[in-house]
């Protein structure tokens, strides 16, 4: 090939680099490895982390049943390895399924149009915010303290420079968002309202009302879900006028952070201020149905810095993942593992709850997370559990100072029983033993 | 198939398919049934719950209308026939340009499911996540070799996301300087996030204009780059596959006036192994770890975008930053004057994983892979040159862009012979960008194919070349093969349709 | 597709692909190129040694001529495209009958390949294959407990190897009676194993008549039964998919006259949690696991045979026999009655292992699969019944047997519509067999099909037998819709090619 | 559907049963279980075996470098859930597949023709064996003793009723077959001689030589292979009749025993005397090449009770699984990893012959096994080795009886040089510490 291209070395044809910028020595990186080496360097790796633990984590990130039909089908190279379906004629397996996505997100969200997808429920919500924020020319929003906390901190990375001024509102005994200081003069000039359903604590918000009182003072309202599952029993957020979630909970492992899959829901009336991709039907010149990307001069590869979103490359397979994982368990599923979760958690409260000392915080109705006080440091029971190979609850006290000693449990439908009643046994056993 | 009918023919009284069972796959709202379903959970081991009476009728919802209801097997059919109208690295060369399409390598799927890596949570205790943390630590030192920067954030999970950190950083490393400054400057060939990233780190956008080679005019620069001006965004080598050959002049322009040089890494793959950009004055960039590092692309997504910087820029890395103490992994969340957090938990780990895994395999070797993507483009090139218009003649690295200049004489653009490279059995290349090249092809091999598979592509791109001569109407009315043939964009948009309904 | 060009015209000047790439693939011999390989080994940390020396020239050999030398992406293409020149139960309904073409659970690809399982040695101490031990005790009580049978071996590999294994079994009981007599009876509706599986028992084969109603003609068995004949080799339901109704007079026959009753169970998906071969005298039978137990067949194979026999066989058990001692599980290998071994090493345990997951999944629901299976194929002999020819009139249970009779009238033939099916989307029924059945058209569709996948079947059946009238000519020319159309299967046999050369 | 075929139950369907055969209650069954409790299940029995050992173990089963790539692939729904190819037109992928597979173990064992499969080596074997007896018309058998012994049970099996008269052969010191016993006398009427190459003690036997004593008295050579790697730098059997292999060396899993694939291979001149499928090349109407299955006139559905066998199913998916692992291995890989047994067997067995009272048994040449002497017996040793993890030498005294405390030791290029020397280190302090 060097031959045909006319050099003597492939050193040639880098000479457009200056030469003093030109690597002499090869790079003092590890390996190479062969698969076996590779195989072996993972799993040494996975073998330093909690594998075998029994994980009460929740907190945005869900542990939940999955077919291993879903993760067979995304490993399909035709699904796996193909690019964005800009050819549309040779895209259609991704195009479709990304309908069929957008579909079950507005059927679950109950909202109109969806998009597919954001990064994830993070930056669907900071980006839900900067949609408000150009819908109503305002620059205002105020933002639950029961908002997931990474979450919002995003959002102030991604507002900081944009003239959004963002106020926190604080919560009340229920763990719900404090609605009594959103009056008539707090809401003047707002652009948004910000909550989540449930909350940070596991807490249910009321929607339709907060709702009413955004819409009241001309915001909008934006929920966000970061545990999708609760959709399986929890009415959807209807009244909201855009619903940021992300679909970890659908079918989408842990994996220590991502990725996941973050998806925006909206009102038809709003959809050309959403960002991200949109799959649309359409025909061909013989009349068969099929579907392209559209709508796209919402996005940056046409419309440039007055794009709606710098977004480009999405989480299109997770989507596709969680689309497959929807339609595996199906209207009556979903319903089931919602109450599942439910049926689990308040299992696991009550027993909490019998051991001296722990009680509930928050009185808000709860779907599978809750947050307990503890009469010591939750860091130092989570120490303590660890060697029983439990990871307890999520401390509060870093996010919520005010909070220290309170822990986040959650309980999902892949919780067996016994392990519950073990996680009450050790942290009863533990609240005996005097601190050394 | 009997040549002697035509489609149309074959597929008389063919309710269930045209011409196989594939073609005529519904959605799998159309195929759902009431009770059916694919999959049980175990038995409630616990006391039911009524939710009504635990949530309240008012927070309880009732069925979901129009969800579907199908079987185990019937979703395993109807995802395996749609997956057989996608084209995909799989199946053959996919040499879009910009999108480093290269083979993903499948035992980084195996490994991302792992045991202890798919299955941990990013807010389990440091302590039991001592491995999940020197597998991006480790990815971290090898993304430093690769660029020669000096620190870098894992946590931006696309490269759109990545450039918006660099920008923020920047921002606050020029706040820190005492003055912000307003704008950022970027070629006219750069990459529609490029602007739009911009614009969400509260910076204008000045665009400047490439000169006659296709390269960053110097003198201009000098003339843009006031007090005003906080960096500029260069892709290199450039959207054509051409190295900036003056890299490191503007960057000595930029840095005389206080200003940054951000790096647009997403054609690392034309670099690796060969010149890091530490080396050439660049002090921010952000890496494509689904283009250069082999991640799949999943249709769309997953990716990363880390960002590396120089010393300077360190205290302004989103937080939490992976470090090593004593043989300890940890993360530090408490750095003053950081960004911040531009994503929830630590960033695509599942994506970062595999990359570490791709960089692995080669190590020194990389240097290697890039000789051969390089070498890839140039052969393409070099067996090209005589069927395609080549607007700016400068030396390709990793891809290299035709025009259709000559084409468009018989009436055939960019985008026919595109779908017209369909029915030759490949993916097309990049059409219409980079905006500089009017009709475009951008051609980007990547090291990953074969002498052989090259050859077949150039056979048929010199094929279509004179069937744009002999035959136009065939190329312009391709794709003749696929399920679909061209769709009508324009009616999707007018009255968009973007749900299934009853 | 554009409707209006035929395929050969798209094809014009297109050489890499007909159509689409895949439609041209060649053999992997053909794409090797020197020096290209697709999977590296670690590096030798033992000193390296010359097998010249080690082994002796004489003992070494040279270059493997023709061997494939071709990189991995090449390697997954290649056989991702060859992938979809094929039918699968993963891409729609499968209707051949006798072959129980049901959902091969995806759970199970995954639990055979869990480190621990898949990783496990046959030969390794049985303290350390407790696991492995236990999956096939407890798959051997699931069996029993659907059989109703006292015992079983799982070692056989295949439904034929279960057939010799259980016909040596009736070999070596009748030789320890004193006489291991000289034949065994088979009807001629059987499956073509049964009689080859015979003559390697050391028996002769003596066919038998079904009567006019296609079932055993106990007169006529009687007649036949006499002091030579060491068992006969029932299928039941039979090939007909009609349970043999005198099946307890047919074992009181041959007990009667110390001959046994042998099952082919491969149609135990109509029996399975319905009835038991234990209950109505039959003596031992097989088991095919890759039919009633949902096992992949995987292009042919791998299978799994089970043989369940009664008490009275137990001695003459294949070794090692498993078995559970004090709450351990344990091999015994020394029973001197034994028959000896079929197989080395333990059998099909993959296999094996995913028939118990599939058991698992059920577990006393069986009895609805088998509802679901035999409920199937009577909705589709209901709405199939206007259409084709039903040679036997009797109730069917999991599949119904039509016949040509009425298309052959217009020159189609079973052959015809089986290939005509293809075009509707469907993998043809069983044709040709049983022998009984000239013109056979053997439909079991299993419990895995929806209402919604057998309706649209019995649609394409009902146009083809429609188009048979009004075009016999598309039938007699089907498949139009696949790479290939029908083949010279005359020639292939003629001069065989049986391997690529150079 | 009922109402369609006009039957008011499911249970009417059954009533061609006699009344008395119909099971009233479920069956006594565990289960049903979710695809959670099926892993669940799955998994703990994982956790009762030698997860985590390292094996010496090989003796016709071994562990051998396999990608995932192979195993992704045969997971494609296409090859994993498709019948026999019978129908030619729909099942171009396994029969193009399938005529690869023949093509290369044609060129490893270096004969004209090959199957696509048998079960096994050993049934491979037998039935090659039975093939030997038609195509001579002959029934004596001479079977080496170093050939398997359970695949000499299967013939023995096998042959009991079929009036085959089999007789063994011993071996010399140097672990070969006792060629000296192969006299003219001996081998009158002889059908075939039997060997293994490399044989159950892992010492290569003299192909060419048995060959033309075996011809030279009319008989056919029979030669098995049940270490198929071996054939990366070992002269293949081209001077054999008739070759019976077993494939699981070629990235099959040891899975406890199977599915594996044997394989025969032969001269074209006996093909139609061969068991098992064959794929051939032909055309359509259209003069395209395409494959189908051929020569189907030796099997059991056309032939019935005149058949070359009563083989069915076969092992098509783990031929598919070779085929792949071999392209990918390719030319040179394989003759690699040949060399790296070759290498790594002879470290170990210099490493173990150091420690005192060890002693290699065999002087023959040997691939990746050899047979060792110990000072005591080796069920005692290994009981001690598996408290390290260690899975020893297979004791040879349970089918030798003149072979106790001699052991067979097997090192594959997986094995780590570090594994090797553990091994050496415990077995001399297991003999260094006096018998209790
Ligand atoms: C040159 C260039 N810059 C930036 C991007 C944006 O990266 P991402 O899609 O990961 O956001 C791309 C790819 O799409 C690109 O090609
Ligand atoms: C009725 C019947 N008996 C026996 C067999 C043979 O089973 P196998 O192919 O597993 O050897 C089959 C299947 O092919 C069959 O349908």
């Amino acid at each position: 090939m060097l031959d045909a291209i006319g050099v003597a070395s492939a050193d040639e044809l880098f000479e457009s680099i200056p030469e003093k910028f030109r690597l002499r020595e090869p790079l003092p990186l590890p390996g190479p490895m062969s698969e076996m080496e590779i195989i072996q360097y993972f799993q040494a790796r996975a073998a330093e982390n909690a594998r075998g633990y029994t994980s009460f984590l929740g907190a945005g990130v869900y542990q939940h049943a999955r077919s291993v039909v879903a993760d067979a089908l995304i490993q399909r190279g035709e699904f796996l390895t193909s690019y964005t379906p800009y050819q549309a004629e040779i895209s259609q397996g991704t195009l479709t399924a990304i309908f069929e996505f957008q579909t079950l997100m507005c059927q679950l969200t109950g909202q109109e149009v969806a998009n597919a997808s954001m990064y994830d429920g993070s930056t669907a919500m900071t980006e839900a915010v900067l949609m408000a924020e150009r819908l109503t020319g305002r620059h205002r929003v105020l933002v639950a303290r029961s908002v997931h906390p990474e979450y919002r901190q995003v959002l102030a990375t991604y507002a900081k420079n944009l003239g959004l001024q963002i106020e926190e509102i604080g919560y009340t005994k229920s763990g719900q968002i404090d609605a009594a200081t959103l009056t008539g003069e707090k809401l003047g000039d707002v652009a948004a309202v910000v909550v989540q359903s449930p909350n940070f604590f596991g807490v249910l918000e009321e929607i339709p009302v907060l709702a009413e009182t955004a819409h009241g003072a001309g915001a909008l309202l934006v929920t966000t879900i970061a545990e999708a599952v609760s959709l399986g029993i929890v009415r959807p957020p209807v009244e909201a006028d855009i619903v940021a979630m992300e679909g970890q909970s659908f079918g989408i492992p842990p994996s220590y952070g991502g990725p996941y899959v973050g998806v925006i829901a909206t009102r038809d009336k709003f959809v050309r201020q959403m960002p991200g991709r949109l799959a649309g039907r359409t025909t061909d010149s013989a009349g068969r149905r099929g579907f392209v990307l559209t709508l796209a001069t919402r996005e940056q590869h046409i419309r440039r810095e007055k794009a709606t979103s710098n977004i480009c490359t999405n989480e299109a397979l997770y989507a596709l993942a969680a689309t497959i994982h929807l339609c595996l368990i199906g209207k009556e599923g979903l319903r089931e593992m919602a109450l599942h979760n439910l049926a689990k958690a308040k299992f696991a409260a009550a027993e909490l709850e019998k051991i001296p000392g722990v009680r509930r915080v928050f009185s808000g109705r709860v779907f599978n997370e809750f947050v307990l006080e503890f009469p010591r440091s939750v860091k130092l029971i989570n120490h303590a559990l660890l060697r029983e190979k439990i990871i307890g609850p999520l401390p509060l006290g870093v996010h919520y100072p005010e909070l220290t000693k309170r822990g986040l449990v959650c309980v999902t439908e892949t919780m067996p029983r016994a392990e519950i009643e073990r996680l009450a046994a050790n942290i009863k056993k533990i609240l005996e033993t005097p601190l050394s | 198939m009997n040549s002697k009918l035509t489609l149309e023919e074959v597929a008389t009284n063919v309710r269930k398919a045209a011409r196989h069972v594939n073609q005529s796959e519904g959605l799998i709202f159309e195929k759902s049934a009431p009770g059916k379903r694919g999959m049980e959970l175990p038995p409630l081991d616990v006391p039911a719950v009524d939710p009504a009476e635990a949530l309240g009728a008012e927070l309880t919802r009732g069925e979901i209308e129009g969800f579907p209801e199908v079987s185990e097997i019937e979703v395993i059919r109807h995802f395996t026939r749609l997956s057989t109208w996608n084209y995909a690295i799989d199946l053959g060369m996919y040499p879009l340009g910009s999108c480093t399409m290269k083979y993903n390598p499948r035992v980084n799927e195996f490994v991302a499911r792992l045991d202890g890596l798919a299955s941990e949570h990013p807010a389990q205790p440091v302590d039991v996540s001592q491995g999940c943390l020197r597998i991006l630590y480790d990815l971290k030192q090898c993304l430093l070799a690769i660029t020669g920067m000096d620190t870098a954030t894992l946590q931006p999970v696309a490269g759109a996301q990545g450039e918006l950190t660099g920008l923020l950083m920047i921002r606050a490393y020029l706040e820190s300087q005492g003055n912000a400054r307003k704008k950022v400057l970027i070629p006219d060939s750069a990459h529609g996030t490029n602007p739009a990233s911009v614009v969400i780190a509260g910076y204008e956008v000045q665009n400047i204009k490439s000169n006659e080679r296709g390269q960053i005019d110097t003198d201009h620069l000098r003339e843009f780059c006031t007090e005003d001006v906080a960096a500029l965004m260069v892709t290199n080598p450039s959207t054509l596959g051409v190295f900036e050959e003056r890299i490191a002049e503007i960057a000595a322009i930029l840095h005389e006036r206080g200003a940054l040089l951000y790096m647009d890494g997403a054609n690392m793959n034309a670099l690796a192994g060969v010149a890091r950009p530490g080396d050439f004055g660049v002090d921010v960039m952000h890496l494509n770890l689904h283009k250069t590092f082999s991640t799949p692309h999943g249709g769309g997504g997953p990716g990363a975008g880390p960002v590396a910087v120089k010393k300077i820029l360190e205290p302004f890395l989103p937080v939490p930053v992976i470090a090593k103490k004593e043989n300890r992994y940890v993360l530090e969340t408490v750095r003053p004057k950081s960004i911040g957090r531009v994503r929830a938990h630590s960033g695509n780990f599942g994506v970062l994983l595999r990359a570490l895994a791709y960089t692995l395999a080669y190590g020194p070797g990389i240097r290697q892979a890039t000789q051969d993507a390089v070498l890839n483009a140039n052969y393409i090139r070099k067996n090209l040159e005589d069927s395609f218009d080549l607007p700016y003649d400068l030396p390709s690295m990793h891809e290299v862009v035709f025009s259709d200049a000559r084409q468009k004489k018989h009436g055939v653009n960019t985008m026919d012979i595109a779908k017209r490279l369909i029915d030759y059995g490949f993916h097309p290349y990049t059409t219409a960008f980079p905006l500089i090249v009017p009709g475009a092809m951008m051609i980007e091999p990547t090291e990953s194919e074969s002498k052989e598979e090259c050859d077949l592509f150039i056979d048929a791109m010199r094929s279509i070349a004179a069937e744009a001569e002999t035959n136009p109407e065939i190329v312009k009315t391709a794709p003749h093969s696929t399920r679909v043939g061209r769709l009508d964009e324009v009616a999707a948009a007018r009255k968009p349709i973007l749900r299934w309904k009853p």
